[in-house]
């Protein structure tokens, strides 16, 4: 029924399939769009937040998935700015995933602010001072470019690219599309650091305070650093995952390593930072507020300091030295272990700079405060999960996502069809719009 | 550092007095029409501007002790004068710190509840409208028009009751524009305080009780100078306008998180 | 022309176009933010002028002078009255709390009259003309059967003119019965009226002593009038005055002591009688005041150094030899020395000879009428009301005893005993109470063993509350006639226990009544002119307001121009007055019955076996336990370790906790031979092991929703046991057990 | 944000601060108007030459 | 780099083969469709106007409720007749707050009879003051819950007068429509007659930064150095971060907007 919008010379399922599929995911959807409405209306008393947690899961959450999407951004700079031709094939992908990241990351800061309606003054009566302005603003412009890259590839959907105007839309867009990523890629630079300098700037709080340069903590610098280093792992998940979902190759193996490669070297040097930081925090900086390192991982049920070796070894040594070495990169297995385990490490990163700063004492009067999250705040949470799966699943199946597809993936062509289609496949994959 | 205050409003809290009766508690929440819910034990969830903390010692019976510590908001000037930790991170500039006071305040109807300055606060003074304030019927009668009621949404914290500086300025308007006398501004909970424990004033001006009890030392943030005062977590830079003063050792030493072996390295040289 | 789907787009997109060229989204982005900042739901207080009135606090017996800013007619604040002689400008928490008491969900809103059973909650509003007639003609009928006997009174005070009327009105119509609720007050009256032959306050210099013996005198839990010993408190600390706690639980007083001497309860009296044996044998009395002033004092003198030697002191209380004999000097040499009792807030009576054995301790150190001592300071005496028309009918019934057997021949001196009230009731043993008059009292909450108090009042045909709130009492009661609250009433308010200054503060309306209240004394008047004949003659005013101003007469203006009347400082009076007993002079022994001041265990209930704990009582000045129960604002300043949701914490020593086999927070059954109840558990190093403690002032079952059900009613828990010398309710605790669920 | 706003004053943080923000936006803004002009342009006259 | 015309011709052809193949009714309404290239820029020009009337003429009326004041007052015949101007009836009282609008009470000291024949206040005397009873009047100039707005520090400290801030009303005879906010409830005048939140004069319009607009000019006039360019103040405010000791010149009172704190203007 839908096959007019489906791209040529690729398989998609039928439509009842899929749209039962969409259905499935859409309960998901709706039930954590319910949650929303119940916080907009209600107000965040519908949540376990309190006034030592002020900030918690959602918070998370967003930094979480604006680390995990800075693969966007980082693929984009080493695509577009470095020139590294093998990303061509994933960086559609990539910005995609970026693109739902961030229109997540936004949708949950809308949900967690205590007056939505006012939102709007963080950009017109904008403090400068604040690390929040610079990632309201950094986040939103960002998002601009996210889509102002993702939107060519809307444009090249079949019947859209039809009418001439979003055709030379998409085109001149793709034209240019350098000068936008380099400034989303200075942009995300910015707020990745920001959302670091976020709890870095807490001087009034010894576990998430550190000392940095001129305005920006150390911690500004590691959030952009692991977000990138990151973040094209959590790229090349979502990709292996989609793979074994459609049962389809759809990435080129090349493209894959490279940026696993990139990326290995980046967490490597990253965590060699983080670890430097580490050391000197709890040597250094905690000590002169009067803070032993132990201080930080006792007394309470869930911080213990397994939660420093787990994200810096485990999560961060490990996956580094797996990816930087060709037998890591060769190992399927391997490349799976080291890429959810740099999620999964950057996850926690950010976790313990949202959640444990707000759960570490600071007056020695006071208690560790520990919050679980009310199904309103899981269920939102979920949203953009469920929103993101149902967006992949539209792009995938209407628009050119994945240019090597078809080469990769022949399909018996039907007797008529096969004439139309087949001159058209070489020079189809040549001109992708990506590669423009 | 050169200290450009015309004036430095603080606050004197004698631990040794302060019964912990929770009359500034009251006091507060009375003049600045805190509204209150039908379960307020979940103290993370209670507005409270004052809050009165209780601290112990940590010893067995018989030994153990026990005291009361009433935290407003400390108004911290930080380091260099307005770099409070909860000033500079508020997104909106929904709050400020003014040069004229010394105190930190804050626009309810401009905040939109991010609750940053929330997570930057080492105090926990600032407090988050997690609900619509809602009077039983009849009961918000006794509102003040002087102190807007917050709605749900945003984050509210003691305001020294700033009102208070301005009423009294209209009346010292009224004559000429003099200058406010020490007794014309004072703020609800201490003149509420059954045991005289609080003392507030201006930390700038000499004649004020405030500054003769502590001594601050304006040259180095704020620093008390009478052995027996001590401010709230006074390393970690907040420089705060609330002092305390105990003869009590261990409550002095409960004001600030000391390395184990820093302790006895520093027992000479303070508190002489 | 045909509309297609590109012109409708390309008319949308310049509709859009149009539109961000229009003020149209920003005006309306910006008002929908101005929307939120002025929620339609969020109160706005209207402003005004403003303007301040004097009055004087009543919400308990601390009696603190206020200062109410008003906005227009609203009352915006409560603050404590300058100069005032009690407060000196500080307030406590429930005074500032008052105006929620005002405007609250809790009060009446006018009178009312049972219509479902009791104390279910059904009620008819019915008219002022209907509630008076309805009294006056079941107290016609009582009278007219000859039983105006069986008519009480339970007030929460007997001083100044509203509770005078209304013992006025029992006697003029022939009743006995008129109760003050109970507290150390009755103890202390008790053991002036033995030991020094007056009827007197005691009155406490505490800005001239300089050494402070407490047994158990909660200083800073509302002991005495509140604000005023807190800021006696503050100023024993600026002035190095040492301040000793004696207590098994480590209260905020004892913490603010200079030393904090825990005890085995019950055994203060043990404590004092082995200080006096200490001071006597080491010879460190005031010899000069003993032998000149003192009566009987080897009678005594013989029994402290038999019975009380350290050593079996020590025993007894727990606190070993060598601290009794340190502490006896210390008290003895320090130059204006004082011993002071009555448990916790002095909410309860302590047994007479605990209350003589500590004031026993005062007369040795003959810390007596002088600077830094104790007083015995009488009521200004300004009520001066026509003799009392009595006829035959109220004759007669005048003869009956009381029902509480208070001025019996077995509790000669006590004068109220409304806690052998219910038992008294419930026995049958005299004559059947038929109609009971409640104003500013909460017995049915206050009285220990709830249950039997309920029992009792259920023996009463009828049951009038005066009350403004919907509390315990009136609940339960067939009439509520609702008085004005006390920022809507005149109502002269002499000062309070512990007190030296002869004073009568004036309560007056700050705001007009609120609702259709009427003031208790106008009911009074105008209940006692519906009975007619003596009854009505003996109550000549038309108003209260026309009786309280006729009673104060001159000193009338000088109330209402400084809030107060106060008389010279009683110093001198006291010194001539104060030792009105047969010899002239101080007794350490009742000359009447032999009574010596000693330590007489009280023998709480409950078997030692089955309840290897103790529990007791404590208090909190954030927790109200009187008539009035806590306003919103107290609730919210009740500690999370005290009460969480809706359940109350037991204090108890790790010690005893880890023997029961309980953690701290967990949930645990607290059983005492009159119920159980649960709890959870708090451990707590401030309290003795052995003991368990649960705080006053929980557990209402009316009220509002924000204090009704939350925690334990500590009464319904504890029953009284009778003194057997004062008849008082000498109870400090009961024995108990604690177990896991 | 904008210098007329009440919190605006003309500092270091604003300059370095709203002057990135502003670059990035007019970058931003130029590049997509430039597309949208040009697209639109293109447009027409492909759509006239493949009239012909 | 590919060029920049290879899949825009592609495309084409692309869509020119596929109507080829499905020639019945895609043909149709392409062909249609590129014939109507004036009438998509038409509807364009439709979508701008319609929508540009909707927000610029039609909003405004929607937005505001017009309300009348319970009777009209004539200010300037009353002004005829009190001695000490508008502070005769908004007077300041002991303690320094401003009494606003009048109270019935006030002007009971005049009206208890009925003084002339005028209709308005007849009504008064017999709907109001004989039945004791408040006038619900509109204030055009009521602030804002939040607002904390001390009169006599502008009109005792400043010495300003009352016409700098609301105008002429004293010279008015006649009170005007009260238009009111349906959204916000506050009056027109608030956020300004205007819909654009353009200004003529500075009671047409106060908000935040109306009340700004003064103070900092006045603030630059306290320091003595005139009304300072934003360049000068630029100037002045890099110096101050690289020296701070050297410039004497103070601030406002706030840190961060080097204007007045919060708490001067909102409670």
């Amino acid at each position: 029924m839908d096959s007019a919008l489906i791209p040529k010379g690729v398989k998609r399922c039928p439509l009842w399939q899929f749209l039962l599929f969409i259905g499935a995911v859409g309960i998901v959807l709706l039930w954590g769009v319910y949650a929303m409405l119940l916080c907009w209306f209600k107000g965040l008393n519908q949540t376990n937040m309190n006034d030592y947690y002020g900030f918690a899961l959602w918070i998370w959450a967003d930094l979480a998935v604006i680390a995990v999407g800075g693969g966007a951004f980082f693929t984009g700079l080493l695509r577009y700015i470095f020139g590294k031709d093998e990303l061509k094939n994933i960086i559609n992908y990539a910005v995609l995933i970026g693109f739902i990241c961030y229109s997540s990351a936004l949708l949950i800061l809308a949900i967690d602010i205590g007056q939505p309606l006012r939102g709007w003054f963080i950009f017109w009566h904008a403090n400068v001072h604040s690390m929040l302005t610079e990632v309201a603003f950094c986040l939103s412009c960002y998002f601009g470019v996210l889509t102002i890259e993702y939107l060519p590839l809307v444009l090249e959907n079949r019947q859209i690219d039809k009418v001439p105007f979003f055709h030379h839309l998409g085109h001149n867009m793709h034209e240019i599309m350098a000068v936008f990523a380099a400034t989303g890629a200075f942009l995300s630079f910015f707020h990745q650091g920001s959302l670091g300098g976020v709890a870095g700037v807490l001087f009034g709080r010894p576990f998430a305070y550190r000392e940095g340069v001129f305005i920006w903590p150390w911690t500004f610098f590691l959030f952009t650093w692991s977000a990138a280093a990151c973040g094209p792992c959590f790229t090349i998940l979502v990709t292996k995952i989609t793979e074994k979902v459609t049962r389809k190759k759809l990435v080129k193996d090349n493209a894959i390593e490279l940026l696993a490669k990139i990326s290995g070297w980046m967490i490597l040097t990253y965590i060699i930072a983080k670890t430097v930081d580490t050391w000197y925090w709890a040597t250094v900086t905690a000590p002169s507020k009067g803070f032993t390192l132990m201080e930080f991982y006792s007394n309470n049920a869930l911080y213990g300091i397994w939660i420093l070796v787990a994200e810096i070894l485990i999560c961060g040594y490990i996956p580094a030295f797996i990816l930087i070495t060709k037998k890591g990169r060769k190992n399927p297995l391997g490349v799976w272990i080291a890429i959810i385990l740099a999620v999964i490490g950057v996850c926690l990163n950010r976790w313990v700079m949202v959640l444990q700063v707000m759960a570490v004492p600071v007056m020695t009067f006071d208690h560790w405060a520990l919050y679980y999250p009310s199904w309103q705040e899981v269920a939102t949470t979920i949203l953009p999960v469920a929103y993101g799966v149902i967006l992949i699943a539209i792009s995938y199946r209407y628009l050119p996502v994945f240019p090597n597809e078809a080469e990769m993936n022949p399909i018996e062509p039907l007797p008529e069809e096969a004439a139309a289609i087949e001159p058209s496949m070489a020079p189809e994959q040549e001109l992708t719009p990506a590669e423009a | 550092m050169k200290n450009n205050l015309n004036h430095r409003f603080g606050m004197v809290i004698d631990l040794d007095k302060c019964t912990g009766c929770g009359s500034c508690m009251v006091a507060c929440m009375a003049e600045n029409n805190v509204p209150f819910r039908k379960d307020e034990s979940d103290k993370l969830l209670s507005i409270t501007w004052m809050r009165v903390f209780r601290l112990n010692n940590g010893k067995p019976f018989p030994e153990t002790d026990i005291c009361y510590l009433p935290r407003p908001c400390m108004q911290c000037a930080g380091l260099h004068e307005g770099h409070s930790p909860c000033v500079s991170v508020c997104p909106a500039t929904a709050t400020d710190y003014g040069m004229e006071t010394g105190i930190v305040s804050q626009i309810y109807t401009r905040c939109f509840g991010c609750r940053y300055c929330m997570a930057s606060c080492p105090y926990h003074s600032r407090y988050f409208n997690w609900w619509d304030p809602i009077w039983p019927d009849g009961m918000e009668k006794y509102l003040s028009p002087n102190v807007s009621p917050r709605m749900r949404g945003v984050v509210e914290k003691c305001s020294f009751c700033y009102h208070r500086y301005q009423l009294a300025k209209d009346k010292a308007f009224m004559d000429g524009g003099r200058e406010l006398k020490e007794n014309e501004y004072q703020t609800a909970c201490t003149q509420a305080c059954p045991a005289n424990a609080i003392t507030f004033g201006d930390l700038n001006n000499p004649d004020h009780a405030v500054h003769r009890m502590v001594k601050p030392d304006l040259e180095h943030g704020g620093r008390p100078q009478n052995p027996h005062a001590f401010r709230l977590l006074e390393r970690l830079g907040t420089n705060p306008k609330v002092y305390y003063l105990s003869s009590r050792k261990w409550i002095r030493h409960a004001g600030d998180n000391y390395l184990k072996n820093e302790a006895k390295m520093k027992k000479p040289v303070h508190h002489g | 022309m045909k509309i297609g789907r590109r012109e409708f787009l390309s008319f949308v997109i310049g509709g859009a176009a149009g539109t961000a060229l229009s003020p149209l989204p920003w005006k309306l982005m910006d008002d929908s933010s101005i929307w939120t900042q002025m929620w339609p739901w969020t109160p706005v207080p209207e402003n005004g002028e403003a303007s301040y009135v004097n009055s004087v606090c009543t919400l308990c017996p601390g009696r603190c002078g206020i200062t109410v800013r008003k906005i227009d007619d609203r009352a915006v604040k409560i603050e404590g009255m300058k100069k005032y002689p009690v407060n000196d400008g500080g307030l406590c928490l429930l005074g500032l709390s008052g105006l929620q008491l005002l405007y609250g969900p809790t009060r009446i809103k006018g009178p009312l009259k049972r219509s479902g059973k009791r104390g279910q909650g059904d009620w008819e509003r019915i008219s002022w003309k209907e509630a008076i007639s309805e009294i006056v003609e079941k107290l016609g009928e009582l009278r007219e059967k000859g039983r105006p006997q069986s008519v009480g009174a339970i007030s929460g005070s007997d001083r100044g003119t509203v509770p005078r009327l209304l013992e006025r009105l029992l006697t003029a119509y022939g009743s006995p019965n008129f109760f003050r609720m109970a507290s150390v007050r009755d103890s202390y009256e008790l053991t002036l009226d033995i030991m020094q032959g007056v009827q007197a306050l005691p009155g406490f210099d505490f800005e001239n002593a300089d050494f402070i013996l407490s047994f158990g005198s909660d200083i800073l839990e509302g002991w005495g009038s509140p604000v005023q010993m807190m800021r006696v408190n503050s100023a024993w600390k600026s002035a190095g005055v040492k301040v000793i706690q004696i207590e098994p639980r480590l209260s905020n007083t004892a913490a603010k002591s200079d030393k904090w001497i825990p005890i085995n309860p019950g055994t203060e009296a043990a404590l004092a009688m082995g200080l006096a044996h200490v001071i006597i044998k080491e010879l460190l009395y005031d010899n000069g005041f003993i032998s000149a002033d003192t009566s009987r004092f080897d009678d005594w003198k013989q029994l402290v150094i038999d019975e009380y030697s350290p050593d079996s002191v020590a025993a007894v209380t727990g606190i070993d030899a060598g601290t009794i004999v340190v502490l006896a000097r210390r008290f003895a040499n320090a130059s204006k020395p004082m011993a002071i009792c009555g448990r916790g807030d002095g909410t309860h009576p302590v047994s007479l000879t605990e209350c003589m054995a500590v004031h026993a301790l005062n007369a040795l150190t003959g810390n007596i009428n002088k600077k830094g001592g104790i007083f015995a300071v009488s009521d200004p005496d300004y009520i001066h009301w026509p003799e009392i028309e009595m006829d035959s009918t109220a004759a007669v019934g005048m003869q009956h005893d009381r029902l509480d057997g208070a001025g019996s021949r077995k509790y000669p001196h006590s004068r109220y005993l409304l806690n052998r009230l219910p038992e008294s009731i419930l026995s049958k043993a005299l004559y059947p109470l038929e109609a009971l008059f409640i104003a500013d009292a909460n017995p049915l909450y206050t009285l220990t063993d709830t249950q039997d108090t309920g029992k009792a009042f259920e023996k009463i045909p009828l049951v009038v509350s005066f009350s403004s709130f919907m509390d315990e009492t009136a609940r339960h009661a067939d009439l509520i006639l609702p008085n004005h609250v006390y920022l809507e009433r005149y109502e002269d308010v002499p000062m309070p226990f512990g007190m030296l200054q002869q004073a009568v503060g004036l309560a007056r309306p700050v705001v007009e009544p609120q609702l259709d209240t009427r003031h208790v004394g106008d009911v009074i008047i105008e209940t006692a002119k519906g009975l007619g004949g003596s009854v009505a003659t003996s109550f000549p005013w038309k108003t209260y307001y026309l009786c309280l101003k006729e009673t104060l007469g001159e000193k009338w203006q000088a109330m209402v121009v400084n809030g107060f009347w106060s008389g010279s400082k009683s110093i001198d009076q006291a010194l001539k007055t104060s030792f009105d007993t047969a010899s002239g002079k101080f007794e350490f022994v009742d000359p009447n019955t032999g009574l010596k001041p000693q330590f007489k265990p009280v023998q709480i209930k409950g078997d030692e076996r089955q309840f290897p704990l103790l529990l007791m009582p404590y208090d909190s000045i954030r927790l109200a336990h009187g008539y009035i129960g806590d306003p919103p604002f107290m609730v919210k300043t009740v500690e999370d370790i005290v009460l969480k949701h809706n359940d109350v914490f037991v204090e108890v020593n790790p010690k005893t906790a880890r023997a029961a086999g309980l953690n701290d927070g967990q949930r645990a059954l607290l059983g005492t031979p009159l119920g159980t109840a649960k709890v959870r558990v708090r451990l707590f190093e401030g309290i003795m092991p052995g003991i368990v403690a649960l705080p006053r002032g929980l557990g209402h079952t009316a009220y509002d929703d924000y204090l009704a059900g939350k925690g334990i009613n500590v009464n319904t828990l504890i029953g009284p046991v009778e003194d057997p010398d004062s008849g008082m309710n000498a109870a400090w605790g009961i024995r108990a057990k604690l177990s896991k669920i | 944000m904008f210098p007329f706003n009440f919190e605006w004053i003309w500092d270091m943080g604003h300059t370095v601060f709203m002057g990135g923000l502003w670059y990035a936006l007019t970058i931003i803004g130029i590049g997509m108007t430039y597309c949208i002009i040009k697209a639109a342009i293109d447009a027409s006259k492909k759509n006239g030459e493949h009239h012909h | 780099m590919s060029t920049s015309d290879g899949p825009a011709k592609k495309t084409i052809k692309d869509a020119a083969h596929e109507t080829a193949v499905e020639p019945d009714t895609e043909g149709k309404i392409q062909k249609q469709d590129k014939g109507s290239g004036g009438s998509i820029i038409l509807f364009f020009i439709f979508g701008v106007f319609a929508s540009l009337i909707l927000g610029w003429i039609i909003f405004p009326k929607l937005l505001y409720v017009k309300k009348k004041q319970p009777i009209d007052f004539n200010h300037a015949f009353h002004i005829t007749q009190v001695d000490n101007g508008c502070e005769s009836c908004h007077f300041f009282r002991e303690d320094g707050t401003f009494s606003g609008v009048p109270k019935l009470d006030q002007c009971i000291d005049c009206h208890e009879e009925i003084q002339g024949v005028d209709r308005n206040e007849i009504k008064f005397v017999e709907d109001y003051v004989s039945k004791y009873r408040q006038v619900p009047w509109l204030i055009y100039s009521k602030q804002p819950n939040c607002v904390f707005f001390s009169h006599a520090a502008h009109i005792k400290g400043a010495r300003m007068d009352c016409v700098t801030c609301h105008g002429h009303i004293g010279e008015s005879t006649s009170l005007k429509v009260y238009e009111q906010n349906r959204i916000t409830g506050y009056s027109r005048d608030i956020w300004g007659k205007n819909i654009a939140g353009f200004k003529k004069n500075p009671w047409d319009r106060m908000k935040m930064d109306d009340c700004a607009e003064c103070h900092q000019r006045d603030a630059a006039d306290i320091e003595k150095t005139n009304i300072k360019s934003p360049e000068h103040r630029y100037i002045d405010n890099i110096i101050k971060v690289f020296s701070p000791s050297s410039l004497s010149l103070e601030k406002g009172d706030s840190v961060q907007t080097q204007k007045d704190a919060c708490f001067v203007c909102h409670k």
